[in-house]
């Protein structure tokens, strides 16, 4: 490759230098950066409707009884819920937007090896977005199956179950083409001299990541296909009536959707790995074991499925197989922690907004995983499972581990995406707000779940109307934190951003804020002595 | 970045390796008209499997290939295979 | 001593777990929040660069995975007995049909509330006549679910008299947060009082039985209530308006009208309803079993 | 210059056929499972289809699959007008295995043996089910089959016009690649299917 240093400095990408200009420009760029940044602004705006749909349902639950809507409604409503907050906000989620803004330049490269596959995954995205969403508009109504689809109840329920379905077959379309391109991308473009082992860890969990992409998602896809089959053509692969096994269809549904939470928990586990060091100033501790942690969370999670299934009558075999290798994937999850929290030891710690989200995650992801050990042990799940307990579970989860993840990444990239720096102060209010009605919102639901409370109810029995309370006043605050961040990064533009804000040690850091359209002038090469996250 | 040496595999290969495919092919049907009742069914898929091992070694050029490519689909086939045997502990348990 | 003999095991396997997390969780939480303090900027302005620790390392990845192993043990212990039926278990069988649970005791008697002796073991075979349910009983910490087409069971003995919800926890449409009941723990002879006493064949009208096996009562109540949809109380004989074809018009309930209602329900929607909530009964009402129901439904004016 | 990298594009090819795999992987766990569910209809059901037309397709897709190999060796050395014919060859057999399938399925339709006819429902379950995965198997089959087909005529074109030759011919083995796991899975396919009685 030819390096020639060029005088003038290069325009960034958010300049328009193509053939078209202002929005044309964005649709049609296949700029790695620009993409993971339409994703980020589709992903937004499908995040807001979510969680306005969530409010609804805690309104409705105020108080026992019907308040302000049937049970049609509401069920139509943690439906939709479900499927735009996983199929089209975390699944895709930190690996769409970061992965495809950060990554490239993270290994040196000047783009991903397939610009404009990755463009079309991002038109795949909006479509299967798209068709989701309008199965809301057409048909005998809103589908009201839940996410997960159960059969034979999908297959027989009058409402637009097709168009949802046939929506998330798309979106996992989009899924598995990122990761092939991800794969694709860090096998051929690192930098010259840049081993896997000497790969930022970032990237290493997307890298984690796309294989589940790759090898999980086409499973579901073919499983949400015979379910479009059974209900046009009365194909009767899971309907009893037919001589199908509903129970046949959890196993194919969770062999995609478990590892499908690991694909939205790495690229959130890599975020935090980047940012801890760098507010630290200190060499991340035990890069192998958490680059490997990655991999055996990858390979682990893949056979851990049918821990969602302990009370269908699977065989006692079966039952104790998947609860041993359900407890065995949380060790990988825990030699995490543990490497981030010493990473802190003898550092030099600037507690700003991403490491206050970071902190934040870390507390919030263990309470998730420890409440996911108690769902994994057989004789404690077969009490919780389908209760409050698990819908506390996974909120903890992927919105306190995945949610918080994202606004550190977000608040640990603004600068690099837009040259510019945002209010520190104002950031840290909506930290705490977020962070206090979290933990006011989903807590209690740990405890009702406990008590006996099942999920998706529409009503529910006097004694854990406080609980629901709570946990409504809960929700109000968590939208007041989401309305301070939001307005916080985009209402108004604040001081210019100086290209190493934090001190990070990795190439993005390395060029202007905002990069340019190429990343890199001179592409770097990684030399014989050189580590990564080398802080003197 | 490594280059690929261009391996170029004779025609007479090519052939050889089709004479082997449809011998198999019709040793499949006649193993499967004498009835082995229930070991039919598993001589079936291991003679699909000899067959399926040539097409992905010669057809697809696995035996040129850089080793990952190897490493990859064997880590595929060993996750599906572990897919179906996992899906089955609940299945032939019942 | 637990509502059922299964509570002591449960609750014990929840213990071992909650408090090995919770100390993990105060641990690290406390160290965290240590570290961010001591070695802020400001206190620590230079950081120090300390070298990876093999054995460190190594002891984290050895203990957690003993203790998991250990939680592990504690959920398949109290889990397992959980499959093992005593020989002796009362056999009752559960339909679980949309939105209403029934008991079946031996002798084919019927009853909507689970009522079982004290120190008895009960083995509950459950069946399902549509969807997915599943029956969950929170203090006796027990939850199976109730497939179609599969013969699912579960058993416990109940250990102190009460009271005490059943609920389905499996979504399992429209008004699944009402599909719940109540199991009365009483003694032996009560129960078997009890058993005696319930009825043999029901003595309710041939009209009402065929609408309650076809769970039409999920949805019409027959004492003028709303529960999802017009009460059959009253009905025949009004006169509604209903939409056809997207068109309003005003029909009298005959027993045309009731028929077709049946049959093809999405034709005439009532005025404030939607399409396909009430599902086609072609084929799973006969003509005969169609006559018996509006002849009751002339009789709850 | 445009950045090329022949090994990265055959990468992702490669990774694309690992998610057709498990694609297909779905349904073959379906037939596992349903298989051990109804052994005996299954048994009896496969009597209904006809291994002669089966046996055929096989041969056809084989020889096809030889042919594609072939047609690389030729670009390889430069034997362009060979290549084309190759390539010829294979879109001949897919379009024999298509009229048989034609046949195949016609057959199957005039006797109203289809999912959702009346004909089916009458059936035990496990023939209905034996059916069901025959159709839906097949028919996705056959749907890759097509997209093959479609990419191979583009190949073609493209060794005719010389834009792929003997330097640059990664899209050549692409294609190729993608025939042979066409076939992979019908070789799976035929025994599971129309042999195993
Ligand atoms: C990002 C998503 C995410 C992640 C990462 C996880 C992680 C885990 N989950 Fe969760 N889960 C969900 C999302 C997620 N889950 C969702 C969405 C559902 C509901 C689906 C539905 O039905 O709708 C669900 C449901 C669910 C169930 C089924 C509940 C039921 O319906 O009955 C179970 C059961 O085993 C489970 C277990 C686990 C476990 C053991 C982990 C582990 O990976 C956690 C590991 C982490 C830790 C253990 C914490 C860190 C460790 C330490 C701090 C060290 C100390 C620990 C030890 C001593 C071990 N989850
Ligand atoms: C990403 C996943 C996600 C998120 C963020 C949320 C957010 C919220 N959820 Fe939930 N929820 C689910 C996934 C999620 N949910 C799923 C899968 C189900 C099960 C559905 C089913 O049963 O089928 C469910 C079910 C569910 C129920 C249970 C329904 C029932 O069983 O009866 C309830 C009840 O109130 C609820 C409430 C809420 C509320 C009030 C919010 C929010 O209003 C809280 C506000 C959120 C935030 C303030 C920030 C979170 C931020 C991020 C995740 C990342 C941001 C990304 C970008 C900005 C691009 N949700
Ligand atoms: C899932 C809930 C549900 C079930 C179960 C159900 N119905 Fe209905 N039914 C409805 C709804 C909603 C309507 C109004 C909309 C319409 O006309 O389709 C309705 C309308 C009717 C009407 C017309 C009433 C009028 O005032 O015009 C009759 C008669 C009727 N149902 C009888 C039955 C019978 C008999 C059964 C059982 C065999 C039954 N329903 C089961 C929901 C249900
Ligand atoms: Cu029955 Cu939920
Ligand atoms: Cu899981």
């Amino acid at each position: 490759m030819t390096e020639e240093k060029t005088h003038h400095p290069e325009p960034s990408y958010l300049v328009d230098t193509g053939k078209y200009k202002g929005l044309m420009a964005w649709l049609t760029s296949t700029d790695h950066k620009r993409i993971g940044m339409m994703y980020m602004y589709a992903m937004m705006v499908f995040f807001v409707v979510g969680v306005l749909l969530g409010e609804l349902m805690r309104l409705e639950l105020f108080r026992p009884g019907q308040q302000f809507y049937g049970p049609q409604t509401y069920n139509g409503l943690f439906t939709i819920h479900g499927i735009i907050m996983i199929f089209t906000v975390v699944i895709p989620g930190l690996a769409a937007v970061f992965g495809n803004f950060s990554m490239p330049i993270m290994i040196g490269a000047k783009d991903v090896a397939f610009p404009r596959l990755n463009l079309f995954s991002f038109y795949l995205y909006i479509l299967g977005a798209a068709i989701a969403l309008s199965s809301q508009f057409m048909g005998n109504g809103p589908p009201d199956t839940g996410w997960t689809f159960y059969a034979p109840y999908s297959i027989q329920t009058h409402t637009n179950v097709v168009a949802a379905v046939f929506g998330a077959f798309v979106l996992g379309f989009s899924s598995i083409l990122t990761g092939l391109n991800f794969i694709v991308t860090m096998h051929r473009m690192r930098a010259p001299g840049m081993t896997f082992f000497k790969m930022p860890l970032f990237p290493w969990s997307l890298y984690a990541t796309a294989w589940i992409q790759v090898l999980a998602t086409p499973i579901v896809g073919i499983t949400l296909l015979m379910i479009v089959a059974e209900r046009w053509l009365r194909i009767g692969f899971f309907d009893p009536s037919l001589g199908g096994d509903p129970v046949l269809y959890q196993h194919l549904f969770w062999i995609y959707s478990h590892p499908a939470v690991y694909i939205m928990i790495l690229p959130a586990m890599g975020v935090i790995t980047e940012i801890i060091p760098t507010f630290a100033q200190r060499k991340v501790f035990g890069y192998k074991a958490i680059a490997i942690s990655s991999l055996a969370i990858a390979l682990v999670g893949y056979f851990v499925w049918a821990h969602h299934m302990y009370t269908s009558g699977m065989s006692p075999t079966a039952r104790w197989i998947f609860s041993l290798l359900t407890f065995l994937v949380a060790v990988p999850s825990a030699i995490k922690v543990f490497n981030w929290v010493t990473t802190m030891y003898k550092g030099s710690i600037d507690v700003k907004p991403p490491f206050l989200f970071a902190l934040g995650f870390i507390f919030l992801f263990m309470i998730g995983g420890m409440t996911g050990l108690s769902l994994g042990a057989l004789a404690t799940n077969i009490h919780v499972h389908d209760t409050a307990y698990v819908v506390a579970h996974f909120h903890y989860i992927v919105f306190g581990g995945v949610g918080f993840a994202f606004f550190a990444a977000i608040h640990y990239w603004y600068p690099k995406m837009y040259g510019r720096m945002y209010n520190f102060k104002r950031a840290n209010w909506s930290f705490a707000f977020l962070f206090a009605g979290f933990n006011l919102l989903y807590f209690p639901q740990f405890i009702i779940g406990i008590m006996g409370m099942p999920r998706r109810y529409f009503d529910y029995l006097p004694q854990f109307t406080f609980g629901m309370q709570l946990s409504f006043f809960g929700g109000i605050l968590l939208l007041i934190g989401i309305v301070l961040m939001l307005t916080n990064l985009f209402s108004k533009k604040g001081a210019k951003a100086p290209d190493n804000p934090w001190g990070g040690k990795t190439y993005e850091w390395t060029i202007p804020s905002p990069p340019p359209v190429e990343n890199f002038e001179v592409m770097p090469e990684m030399g014989e002595n050189e580590q990564p996250y080398d802080y003197k | 970045m490594q280059t690929e040496t261009v391996h170029i595999t004779p025609y007479r290969t090519y052939a050889w390796v089709l004479i082997a495919l449809l011998s198999f092919t019709f040793l499949t049907i006649t193993v499967t008209w004498i009835d082995l009742s229930a070991i039919t069914v598993f001589v079936a898929l291991t003679i699909a499997s000899v067959k399926a091992y040539i097409v992905l070694t010669y057809f697809m050029h696995l035996k040129f290939e850089s080793s990952l490519f190897r490493v990859f689909v064997i880590m595929v086939l060993a996750i599906y295979v572990l897919v179906i045997a996992f899906t089955l502990s609940d299945y032939l348990f019942r | 001593m637990g509502a059922s003999n299964f509570v002591e095991g449960v609750d014990l396997a929840f213990k071992v777990i909650f408090g090995i997390s919770l100390f993990f969780l105060a641990g690290i939480t406390t160290v965290m929040l240590w570290f961010v303090f001591r070695y802020s900027r400001k206190r620590h302005p230079v950081a120090e660069q300390i070298k990876d620790n093999n054995l460190l390392e190594i002891t984290w990845i050895t203990i957690p995975l003993i203790l998991v192993l250990l939680m592990f043990y504690y959920g398949y212990a109290a889990f397992s007995p959980q499959r093992i039926v005593p020989k002796d278990a009362i056999p009752i069988t559960v339909i679980g049909k949309m939105w209403v649970w029934t008991f079946e005791y031996e002798g084919g008697k019927q009853s909507p509330v689970l009522v079982v002796p004290l120190n008895k073991p009960v083995r509950l075979n459950l069946h399902s006549e549509d969807v997915i349910h599943s029956l969950f009983i929170p203090a006796f910490r027990i939850k199976e679910d109730v497939v179609p087409g599969k013969n699912n069971f579960m058993w416990f003995i109940a250990q102190q008299p009460g009271e005490y919800d059943v609920l389905c926890t499996v979504y399992c449409g429209l008004r699944h947060s009402y599909m719940e009941t109540k199991t009365r723990v009483v003694s032996e002879a009560e129960y078997e009082a009890w058993l005696k006493a319930l009825p043999e064949k029901s003595n309710e009208p041939e009209g009402l039985v065929i609408l309650k096996k076809n769970a039409c009562t999920g949805c019409h109540s027959i004492d003028g209530s709303k529960i999802v949809s017009v009460s059959f109380k009253g009905m025949f004989g009004k006169s509604e308006k209903v939409m056809t074809n997207g068109s309003e018009r005003s029909i009298t309930i005959d027993e045309e009208y009731i028929k077709s209602s049946l049959y093809d329900p999405d034709k005439d929607i009532v005025s404030g309803y939607q399409k396909g909530i009430m599902k086609t009964y072609k084929g799973l009402v006969s003509e005969q079993e169609m006559t018996k129901i509006i002849d009751y439904l002339k009789t709850i004016k | 210059m445009e950045h090329r990298d022949d090994i990265g594009a055959k990468l992702g090819m490669w990774v694309f056929i690992f998610t057709e795999i498990l694609l297909f992987g779905g349904l073959f766990l379906v037939y596992a499972v349903m298989r051990g569910n109804y052994s005996a209809d299954f048994h009896q059901a496969a009597h209904h289809l006809n291994a002669f037309i089966g046996t055929i397709n096989t041969l056809v897709l084989l020889i096809s699959s030889a042919t594609v190999a072939m047609s690389i060796t030729a670009v390889q050395k430069g034997n362009n007008r060979l290549a084309v014919i190759l390539l010829m060859i294979t879109l001949i057999c897919a379009a024999i295995f298509m009229i048989n399938k034609y046949f195949e399925w016609g057959h199957k339709f005039q006797i109203g043996l289809y999912p959702g006819s009346d004909l089916m429902i009458t059936l035990n379950h496990g023939q209905v089910m034996f059916f069901s995965l025959y159709f839906f198997m097949t028919g996705l089959h056959m749907f890759h089959l097509v997209v093959g087909g479609i990419i191979l005529t583009i190949v073609m074109i493209k060794v005719q016009s010389g834009t792929i030759n003997s330097t640059r011919y990664v899209l050549l083995e692409n294609g190729g690649l993608y025939w042979h796991l066409v076939d992979l899975i019908w070789i799976f396919l035929f025994p599971l299917l129309y042999l195993v009685t």
